[in-house]
């Protein structure tokens, strides 16, 4: 069995992005989705600090520090790109205005249901940033994340455990071992498999019942 | 390659629906989308609720569109100008419905859905005829009417450039209601004097993201009186 | 007896507004205003299309029609002005940030009360515009018009009879006959009368107790 | 003449009382007015409620504030970062109070501050932990909850140029909260790089006009990691 590498599941996830959306992603291997998305397949990207339209990382040397993305690293902004403050970009999140989001994930629901902000309802300070915002504004709710935690438990669940973040959004999940679409009224619909690993092996790590396609 | 230049004003305003809602940019004839209005006329639709800051003049534009019977309603602040002969005829036969709206909250209820505000409270119009039949709350002993989002299935729009993003810069007084208008409908169509090329516009400068914007087309405007 | 002009009125006005406010002027006697505010006195005149910090009218033959006022005259920028949009604009009169706003009127009552936008409640088309927004948004709002109608009747009321534009808000009224202030629970108070017109003539030709300082 | 140039960060903080509701702007250092936080710090204000999206990191400016006692409450949308040390320490101890707020209802009620509304709905949040004891109403078939405007005493920003009307222009990223609080607050002081002439700032560019501001003060910044 072949688990996909974090760059494998960023690569997979971008090369499901067609030219023309404009895209917010997470912190974590959702960023990495940009640099597998080639120049010339224009995708827009844009960060929640008020950036659309961000280019490729600086090269070595160029680096602006007044130009960072979400996740605080520093960004370049490519022709066409613009800039706004926080209650306009955030009007282009809640608005509707964002083709797709892709965040990382505690849990996933097969109702379409994510948790990524708390473990707990009583958390040491959870942090939520704009996470809400994306995953109830955006026109499409992806997710990117291992399939199951360090210690072997599954983040493909019936219900989420975890304090919710989004109510019924994602649409789709990108794992180190699958990618699976959220159908409603069915639940997880299984797109693609690791290599070398069997559906009955994937369900046994996943808390929720996967479908195939009919 | 994200191109959103047409090349003609029908290309520009093709598929508008009959029953459509759609906002028309400007104040006074600064910023009015002109050449996008004679195309909607060409275009066809019908029955359809206008919103602007004013109820047209003269027998041309959104007059015209009027006098041509294919408003069912118009939303706006203004209706009665020097010159708004058309509509002034129609509302007194009943042949059009007018919901006017105060300047800012009608500014405020399309920003709000562009922003995804389904409804948000001011003190503009509390205990005054426009605020009949809306819900009514106090915050900090003040009262507010609940006033809610006003969303467009078509912005026209007037913007001094435009590259292929869909990126706008507007001119001056030109600005207006067109930013606001182009984050409120699922298709905005922006009318400009001046097509750039991408990188051109300074991105500071950008005050309609392309985000906003389906479709540019180019017109050769000249001054706003023409 | 020697009533005030149009731009008398306007003057008066213009002489009562401090240097550094933000000043919204209503179309009609009050655009007169900024022209008798000398430029050397800064005073930030705002309209509601978008425009801060207008200057005097354009000099012939210089006249830019990309920028009007609300009015729709062609006006001027001065350096230190800026453009906005409508929802810029309105956030701007509508969160408080305008120090005064001066509009015409039909009538003012003693409780404050302003009259302005429509004539009965089934008016043709009234067309209210922006000064509702003005009159409950302002930090201040004065009024300046004839102290009576073209017929003789009162203009200066003890309750508005037209449908109103704001509550409670006028601070002010300046008149072809007198300068009245508004105090809350008091009513009105003749700060200033035409010359050659005794208080008398002045409450004969007023609908509202008249009170003189004490 | 208006000129709200004032001389020296002190200068700029005076008279900020105990108990104020302080906003301050940034996004990671990008956009953080640092010596204006160190101007508070010096200047000795408590029982603050501090209203930023982190709660600070390392030891100094927003953190080093927190450390010394001074701030009651903070509202944020991501206390929980790499070097939120104090704050963390805090919190546990139960020193301090935390609201936690989505990074754009945070943005959005603080324009509502600023724009004169009191409360708007949002989806954002509901039926989640965060959206407990709000109203909760229904728009066209959607849930939707009811956020409150969250106004500042002082908001401290940070820009790139201003003029002494105090105009604002922001450089790229570092425009983020910064208009947004410089419109919520009572008093809004900015720290900026450059004083520019009345005049020479383009009018198509100031992001924050100078009724939003009331004091300004240069400090030669740097980059913002400095």
């Amino acid at each position: 069995m072949q688990p996909y590498t974090r760059a494998e599941m960023a690569a997979k996830a971008a090369a499901d992005i067609p030219e023309g959306w404009v895209v917010n992603l997470g912190i974590g291997i959702p960023t990495m989705i940009a640099d597998h998305v080639p120049l010339e397949r224009e995708v827009i990207f844009q960060s929640e600090n008020g950036v659309l339209g961000m280019g490729p990382a600086p090269e070595k040397g160029r680096e602006d520090p007044w130009l960072i993305n979400a996740g605080k690293q520093m960004v370049t902004l490519r022709p066409g790109g613009s800039f706004c403050h926080h209650a306009d970009s955030f009007s282009m999140i809640r608005g509707g205005h964002i083709d797709l989001c892709v965040l990382g994930g505690f849990e996933v629901a097969e109702n379409g249901d994510l948790a990524n902000w708390a473990t707990s309802e009583n958390d040491t300070a959870p942090a939520v940033g704009g996470a809400m915002d994306l995953g109830a504004g955006a026109k499409r709710l992806w997710v990117v994340m291992e399939h199951t935690t360090k210690d072997g438990r599954p983040k493909i669940v019936e219900r989420c455990g975890y304090p919710l973040t989004a109510l019924g959004n994602v649409s789709r999940v990108y794992t180190n071992l699958a990618v699976l679409d959220v159908v409603q009224g069915l639940g997880f619909v299984v797109r693609d498999i690791a290599p070398g690993l069997s559906l009955e092996e994937l369900q046994a790590k996943s808390a929720a019942k996967l479908h195939t396609r009919a | 390659m994200i191109n959103k230049i047409v090349q003609s004003v029908a290309d520009a305003l093709a598929g508008v629906k009959d029953g459509a809602t759609v906002l028309i940019g400007g104040f006074g004839s600064v910023g009015q989308p002109d050449a996008l209005i004679e195309g909607l006329i060409e275009q066809g639709a019908k029955d359809l609720t206008c919103v602007a800051n004013n109820a047209g003049t003269g027998r041309v534009g959104l007059a015209r569109l009027m006098e041509l019977g294919r408003v069912r309603k118009i939303i706006c602040s203004f209706p009665r100008s020097a010159g708004s002969v058309v509509f002034e005829e129609l509302y007194r036969e009943g042949k059009i419905e007018l919901e006017i709206v105060p300047q800012g909250t009608l500014a405020e209820r399309m920003r709000a859905a562009g922003a995804g505000i389904p409804a948000f409270y001011t003190a503009t119009a509390v205990g005054t005829l426009l605020a009949r039949g809306k819900d009514e709350r106090e915050f900090n002993g003040r009262k507010y009417v609940l006033e809610q989002a006003l969303k467009g299935d078509v912005a026209l729009v007037e913007a001094w450039e435009a590259d292929r993003w869909g990126n706008l810069t507007y001119n001056q007084s030109g600005r207006n209601f067109n930013p606001v208008m182009a984050m409120a409908a699922e298709t905005t169509i922006a009318q400009v004097q001046h097509i750039r090329e991408l990188g051109e516009l300074s991105p500071e400068l950008v005050a309609t993201p392309g985000i906003y914007v389906q479709r540019v087309v180019r017109v050769d405007r000249g001054a706003p009186w023409v």
